[in-house]
C-alpha cells in the first residue's frame, strides 16, 4: 500500500491521507482530479471493484464529502477517495461510464442528498421516495422526528425516555427515592 | 331409439356424485401432495367451505358479457364431457346420455371449456390473464395432439367410436384392457393427460410465480366459485374418459373411485417432484416425446 | 369530514399518466386517459349481510374457515409467513391459504411497517379485494410506529388508513402469535363483527382524507375496483 | 499486503479492460401496439420481497426491465444519525431481514475499530458461529425460493422445515428467531448454552439429509436443468462493471470470497476453499450456493470443535450513555450469503454517528445487474432470474 501511495503521489495531487487499516486508506482528492485517478486505479492498479459511492454531510463546514471506495480484488485492499463539494452548489461529475453500477448510487445521492450528477442515466427519476416534497432526507438539516410528528398520525400513549436521565433515575439511590 | 325422461334425473345424480367425489378427491390429493412436503395439508372438507365462502361474498364486479360466460362455458364443458360418456359400465342408471355421443364429441368437450375460458379471461383485461390464455391455448393444443392420436389408435383397434363399445371390448380381466393390448396408445394418452391437468411440469399457464395466476386472475366471488365447481367436475370427467378408453372402465362406484384416484395420483405425484416447463419447452416436449408415441400407436394397430 | 379538507396532490402527475392521444398499429387514433380508463371509481357502498340471520351465520362460518391471504409481503413480517405455511406451523390446517391476486383474497396481512410508497399499493390492493374483507396488522410498527416511530417514511398508525380487524404485536411476532391472531380473527368473523369493508365504505371520506394527507402524489382514482 | 500470493491462478482475475456498457437499444414505442407493459410486483408472489420490476414485453420476450425499489425504505441511515452508538445497535439488525446478523457484525466491527476496542477472542468465535448459522438460514431460504420460482414447491417446504430447526438453535442461543440482537459492539451477549453442541450436530445432520434430498429432486432433475442451464448468464467481464460479489461472482469463476481474501474474525484459523463454478448461469449459481451451504455446515463443525469455552465475552466499554467516538471513518466488510456486505461509518467526535452507509450486495445485483440481464429473457424466467441473483430488497433501500 505504501508503494502504491508513493506512486500515486508522483502522478496525482493528493490531499490528506488517512491510513485506517493496513488494507484501507482514505485519500482526499480534488474534484477535478477524481476521474483520472479513478481511471488510473481501475486500469493500472487493479482496483476494479467499486464498492460504494456515498456522501457525508458536513453541514458545519458547508460541504458534502463524497466517498468513492474502490477495491482491489487480487490484493484485498481498498482505497477510499474523498471529494469535497460545496453544499449549496452540490454537483459532481458522473462516473457511470467507468462503472455502470455507479448510476444507481448516483440516483440515490441525487434523491437523498440532492447532489446532482449531470449525464448519469435516469438520475432524476424517483428512486426510493415517491412524491417527496421536503428537503432531501439525508441532509443534516432535515429533521426526521419533526417531519414524522407533523406528517403522520400518531397513536397517543407512546413514551420516549432520554436514556441518560432515565437510567440515572432508575439506578441511583436518590433517583429511586424520588 | 326412444329417449327416456328418467335419464335426466339419473344424469343429475351422476353429476351430484361426481361433484362431491371431485371436491373430496382434490382435497385428498392436495393432502397427499402436502405429505410430500411433510405437512398435514388442508382439511378434507376445505373445498366445500371455500366454495360456500365464494358463493357467499357480497360483491362482485364484471368486465362484460364474455367475462360472465367464461366460467359458464368452462362448467358446461365439464358437465357435457361427463354426461356424454358412460360413468359406470353396465349400469343403466349411470350411463348417462352416452347413447347420443361418441369419442369425437368428448374430445370436443375437453377443448370447449378451455376456449370459453380463454374468451372470458381475455375480456377481463388483465395482462396476466391474456398471457395465461395465450400460453394455455398453445399448450393445450400441443397436449391434445397425442390424445387425439391415442384415441384414433384405440378407435382403430376396436373398430368403433362409441365409448360404451370400447369399454365393453375391454371387459373380462386386466389382460383385455387397452393398457395391455395397446400400451403405446396408453402412454401417449397419459402424456397428454399430464399436460392437461395443469400440474407441474405443465402448469406454466397458471404459474403463480410468473403470471399470478394466469387466466383466472380477475375471477372472484361467484365466478370463481363456478370455476371451482368445474375444477371438481372436469378432472373427474376427463379421467372417466381415460378410464373408459385405457383402463377397462368401471362397473361399480367403488371401482370407479379407486381407478379415478389412481389415475389422478399419477399426475399429482409427477407434479410434486417436477418444476415447470416454459411453454415453448413443454410444446417441444409434447412434439418430441408424446406425438411420436401416438403415431407409433396408430401404425402398430 | 368535509370535502374541502381533502388535500390536493402536491406533486404533479407523471407524464405517462396524462391524458393523451395514441395511434394504434392499424392507424386508428384513440384517446387514452390512463387514470380513468382502466378503473371504476364509483364509491364503495355499504353491503348488508344476508336477510336471514341463519344464512349469514353460515356464511360467516364459511368465511372464518376459509381465509385466503393476499400474497403481498409489505414489510419484514413477510419472513415469518413462510414458516407459517410450511411443515412446522402449517396454517393450511386452519383453512388459511395464499392467493396471489387481490381479487380472490379476502384477508390482507399487513406484515410490518408500511412505507408511504407501499401504503399506496396497499390501498389499491385492498380496494380490489371483495367484500367482506379483513385486515390483520402485524408487528408493533403497524400499531404505533414501533422501532420506526421517528422515521420520515413509515406510517405510524395503520387504522387511520385502513380498517383493521386484529393487531398482532411484537417485533417480530412469532408464527404462534400469528396463528393466535388468526384464531381471534375467526372469532370476530363468526360473531359477525368482521365488517371492515362496510366500515371503510361508511367512513370513506375520512379514510380518503387521511390517505391523501400522506400520499402526496395521488395519481389514481379515489376508488378502484 | 502479503496474502495475495495465496490467491489462485491470475488468469481468472479480470484484466482492466474498458467496460462494456449495455448495448444501446432502440427506443421502445409503447403506442405501437407491439409491446405490453407488465408489472411484476410489488404485489406479486414471484418477486423476492417487496419490490417490483417493470417489464416491457413483446410476445413472450422481455425487451426491457426496470427495477423499482423503495417500498421498504425506513430511513435507517437517517435514524442512526439521531441515536447514540448503543441505541443504534437494536435497529441495525432490522436493515436486512433474512440474514440480520451481518448488520450487527459490520456495525459492531466499524464502531469497535473507530473507538479502538477489540472484542475478546471467545466473542469472535461466537460471532463467526452466528454468522455461519445465518448464512445457512439464508441459503436454505434461497434454495426454496429458487425451486419455488420454477414451480417446485416441495423443496421450499423441506428447506423451510430445516430452517426452522436452525432457527430453534438461534432461539436457544440468542432468544429470538429472526432479530437476534446478539453481536454487540464490544463482544457478544452470552456464551453457548449447555448441550448446544449436541443439538447443533443433530440439526446439521438433518440439514445434510435434507440437502441430499434436495440434490436429488432439484439438481438432478431434468426439467430444472432445462429451465436453468444457460439462462441468465452473467458474462465474467461484467462482474466488475456491475459490482458483482459473492456467490454470483464465484459462479462465474472468480474465487472472490471476503472470508479468505480479507479474513475477519476467526476465519484465518478455519480451513476452507471458496466454492466456484464456471458456467455463470442460474444453475451454476444455485449449485454454488448449495455447495457453499454444505461448506458452512463444515465450518460450524470446525468452529464448535476449536472454539475456546472459557474467557471474556465483552470488552470493557466506556459508559455507553456518554460514549463519544473521535472523528474518523472506516469501512468494514464481510462475506454474507449474497456477497459483500459492508458498513461505511463516519464519526465526528460526538455521541452519535455522523453517517452510516450500508452497502448491501443486493444493491448492485438487483438494480443495475438485473436490468442488464432481463432484456431478451422469457417472461417465465424473470422471477427465477431475480431469485437466482439472491436479492433481498430491504438492504437495497434500507
Amino acid at each position: 500500500m505504501r508503494t502504491l501511495l508513493e506512486n500515486l503521489k508522483e502522478r496525482f495531487p493528493l490531499g490528506p491521507i488517512t491510513e485506517q487499516r493496513p488494507d484501507l486508506v482514505f485519500v482526499t482528492v480534488e474534484r477535478s482530479g477524481l476521474r483520472p485517478l479513478l481511471a488510473h486505479l481501475r486500469d493500472r492498479e487493479g482496483f476494479t471493484h467499486l464498492v460504494l459511492l456515498t456522501a457525508v454531510d458536513w453541514i458545519e463546514e458547508n460541504l458534502f464529502q463524497l466517498t468513492y471506495l474502490v477495491h482491489d480484488r487480487r490484493r484485498g485492499r481498498d482505497i477510499g477517495l474523498r471529494v469535497l463539494v460545496p453544499r449549496d452548489a452540490a454537483e459532481m461529475e458522473t462516473i457511470h461510464d467507468l462503472w455502470p453500477t455507479a448510476a444507481t448510487y448516483q440516483r440515490e445521492l441525487r434523491e437523498m442528498f440532492g447532489i446532482g450528477f449531470p449525464g448519469s442515466p435516469r438520475v432524476d427519476e424517483e428512486f426510493i421516495l415517491e412524491g417527496w416534497v421536503d428537503l432531501p432526507p439525508y441532509r443534516r438539516d432535515f429533521d426526521t422526528k419533526a417531519f414524522a410528528e407533523e406528517a403522520f398520525a400518531h397513536r397517543p400513549g407512546r413514551e420516549t425516555h432520554d436514556p441518560a436521565t432515565h437510567m440515572r433515575e432508575r439506578l441511583t439511590a436518590q433517583g429511586r427515592a424520588k | 331409439m326412444t329417449f327416456e325422461w328418467i335419464k335426466i334425473p339419473q344424469s343429475l345424480l351422476t353429476l351430484f356424485i361426481v361433484l362431491n367425489y371431485g371436491l373430496l378427491l382434490t382435497a385428498l390429493v392436495q393432502k397427499i401432495a402436502a405429505r410430500a412436503g411433510r405437512r398435514h395439508g388442508i382439511p378434507i372438507w376445505q373445498n366445500y367451505v371455500d366454495l360456500l365462502k365464494n358463493y357467499g361474498l357480497r360483491t362482485n364486479i364484471t368486465h362484460g358479457v364474455m367475462y360472465y360466460l367464461g366460467p359458464v362455458f368452462r362448467l358446461s364443458g365439464g358437465v357435457g364431457l361427463l354426461l356424454f360418456v358412460p360413468t359406470i359400465y353396465g349400469s343403466e342408471m349411470f350411463s348417462n346420455l352416452s347413447f347420443a355421443g361418441d369419442l369425437i364429441l368428448a374430445l370436443y368437450f375437453i377443448f370447449f371449456g378451455t376456449l370459453g375460458m380463454a374468451l372470458g379471461a381475455g375480456e377481463s383485461g388483465h395482462p396476466h390473464a391474456a398471457i395465461g390464455v395465450s400460453r394455455g391455448l398453445s399448450q393445450v393444443t400441443a397436449a391434445e395432439l397425442p390424445l387425439a392420436l391415442a384415441v384414433f389408435s384405440v378407435a382403430l383397434q376396436y373398430h368403433t367410436l362409441s365409448v360404451t363399445d370400447i369399454v365393453a371390448a375391454q371387459q373380462g380381466g386386466v389382460a383385455h384392457w387397452t393398457l395391455v393390448t395397446n400400451p403405446l396408445a396408453v402412454v401417449a394418452g397419459m402424456f397428454s393427460f399430464l399436460g392437461s391437468m395443469m400440474r407441474s411440469p405443465f402448469d406454466v399457464v397458471l404459474a403463480p410465480q410468473e403470471i399470478p395466476i394466469g387466466p383466472p386472475t380477475e375471477y372472484h366471488s361467484s365466478y370463481l366459485a363456478l370455476m371451482q365447481t368445474n375444477r371438481a367436475i372436469f378432472p373427474v370427467a376427463k379421467m372417466v374418459i381415460y378410464m373408459n378408453l385405457f383402463f377397462g372402465g368401471a362397473s361399480s362406484w367403488a371401482e370407479f373411485c379407486l381407478k379415478i384416484f389412481l389415475i389422478y395420483m399419477v399426475s399429482a405425484l409427477v407434479g410434486v417432484v417436477f418444476p415447470r416447463f416454459r411453454v415453448e419447452q413443454s410444446i417441444r416436449w409434447f412434439l418430441t416425446w408424446a406425438v411420436p408415441v401416438g403415431v407409433a400407436a396408430i401404425l402398430l394397430v | 369530514m368535509q370535502q374541502d379538507d381533502v388535500v390536493e396532490p402536491r406533486v404533479p402527475v407523471k407524464d405517462e399518466l396524462k391524458k393523451r392521444t395514441v395511434k394504434g398499429p392499424d392507424g386508428f387514433e384513440f384517446e387514452v386517459d390512463p387514470i380513468h380508463d382502466y378503473y371504476c371509481d364509483a364509491r364503495p357502498e355499504v353491503r348488508p349481510g344476508s336477510y336471514l340471520k341463519i344464512v349469514e351465520d353460515l356464511f360467516n362460518w364459511a368465511r372464518s374457515e376459509s381465509l385466503w391471504i393476499l400474497g403481498f409481503g409489505t414489510g419484514c413480517g413477510a419472513i415469518e409467513m413462510r414458516p407459517l405455511m410450511t411443515p412446522r406451523f402449517d396454517a393450511y390446517r386452519y383453512g388459511i391459504q395464499w392467493r396471489p391476486t387481490p381479487r380472490q383474497a379476502n384477508l390482507f396481512v399487513i406484515s410490518g411497517y408500511l412505507s408511504v410508497k407501499t401504503l399506496k399499493r396497499v390501498i389499491r390492493s385492498y380496494e380490489q379485494m371483495q367484500n367482506p374483507k379483513y385486515v390483520v396488522g402485524l408487528g408493533s410498527c403497524t400499531v404505533n410506529g414501533g422501532m420506526y416511530w421517528d422515521s420520515y417514511n413509515t406510517i405510524k398508525k395503520l387504522d387511520e388508513y385502513l380498517p383493521v380487524d386484529v393487531y398482532v404485536t411484537g417485533c417480530m411476532p412469532r408464527p404462534e402469535a400469528l396463528l393466535a391472531g388468526f384464531e381471534e380473527l375467526k372469532r370476530i368473523i363468526r360473531a359477525g363483527k368482521g365488517e371492515g369493508a362496510n366500515l371503510y365504505a361508511k367512513n370513506f371520506d375520512w379514510y380518503k382524507a387521511n390517505q391523501k394527507r400522506v400520499i402526496h402524489d395521488w395519481d389514481m382514482p379515489d376508488y378502484n375496483w | 499486503m502479503t496474502r495475495h500470493e495465496t490467491i489462485s491462478n491470475p488468469e481468472t482475475v479480470l484484466p482492466a479492460t474498458p467496460i462494456a456498457l449495455a448495448p444501446e437499444r432502440p427506443a421502445i414505442d409503447l403506442s405501437s401496439g407491439k409491446y405490453l407493459k407488465l408489472w411484476q410486483g410489488p404485489q406479486h408472489p414471484g418477486i423476492t420481497g417487496n419490490m417490483s420490476v417493470e417489464l416491457t414485453v413483446c410476445g413472450d420476450e422481455v425487451v426491457e426491465g426496470k427495477t423499482h425499489v423503495g417500498y421498504l425504505h425506513r430511513g435507517f441511515e437517517k435514524l442512526m444519525e439521531r441515536r447514540s452508538f448503543i441505541q443504534c445497535f437494536p435497529i441495525v439488525c432490522r436493515v436486512c431481514v433474512p440474514e440480520p446478523d451481518f448488520n450487527e457484525y459490520c456495525y459492531a466491527g466499524a464502531i469497535e475499530e473507530l473507538a479502538g476496542i477489540e472484542a475478546p477472542i471467545r466473542a469472535q468465535w461466537i460471532r463467526t458461529l452466528i454468522l455461519e448459522m445465518g448464512r445457512i438460514n439464508s441459503y436454505l431460504m434461497y434454495l426454496g425460493g429458487q425451486a419455488g420460482a420454477l414451480g417446485l414447491g416441495v423443496v421450499g417446504q423441506w428447506t423451510t422445515y430445516v430452517r426452522d430447526l436452525m432457527l430453534d438453535r438461534f432461539e436457544e442461543l440468542t432468544g429470538a428467531r429472526i432479530y437476534h440482537m446478539f453481536i454487540l459492539p464490544g463482544g457478544v451477549r452470552d456464551g453457548l448454552p449447555e448441550g448446544f453442541d449436541g443439538r447443533m450436530e443433530e440439526t446439521l445432520r438433518e440439514i445434510e439429509r435434507t440437502m441430499a434430498d434436495v440434490d436429488e429432486v432439484m439438481f438432478h432433475n431434468a426439467v430444472f436443468k432445462k429451465r436453468t442451464k444457460g439462462v441468465g448468464v452473467i458474462p465474467p467481464e461484467l462482474i466488475d462493471a456491475y459490482g458483482v460479489t459473492g456467490p454470483n461472482a464465484r459462479a462465474a469463476g472468480l474465487p472472490n470470497d471476503v472470508r479468505r481474501d480479507q479474513p475477519y474474525l476467526v476465519y484465518p484459523q478455519l480451513s476452507f476453499e471458496p466454492v466456484t463454478a464456471t458456467a455463470s448461469d442460474m444453475f451454476a449459481r444455485s449449485d454454488v450456493r448449495r455447495r457453499d451451504l454444505l461448506m458452512s455446515v463444515d465450518l460450524i463443525r470446525q468452529i464448535l470443535a476449536d472454539m475456546p469455552r472459557e474467557g471474556a465475552l465483552m470488552a470493557k466499554l466506556p459508559n455507553v450513555l456518554h460514549w463519544k467516538i473521535p472523528r474518523g471513518e472506516t469501512y468494514v466488510r464481510g462475506e454474507c450469503s449474497r456477497g459483500e456486505y459492508g458498513y461505511y461509518a463516519v464519526t465526528d467526535g460526538s455521541g452519535f454517528p455522523r453517517r452510516i452507509n450500508v452497502r448491501g450486495p443486493s444493491y448492485t445485483h438487483a438494480m443495475a445487474l438485473l436490468e442488464h440481464l432481463i432484456p431478451g429473457t422469457n417472461i417465465a424466467d424473470v422471477a427465477a432470474l431475480m431469485v437466482s441473483l439472491h436479492t433481498y430488497p430491504p438492504e437495497i433501500e434500507r
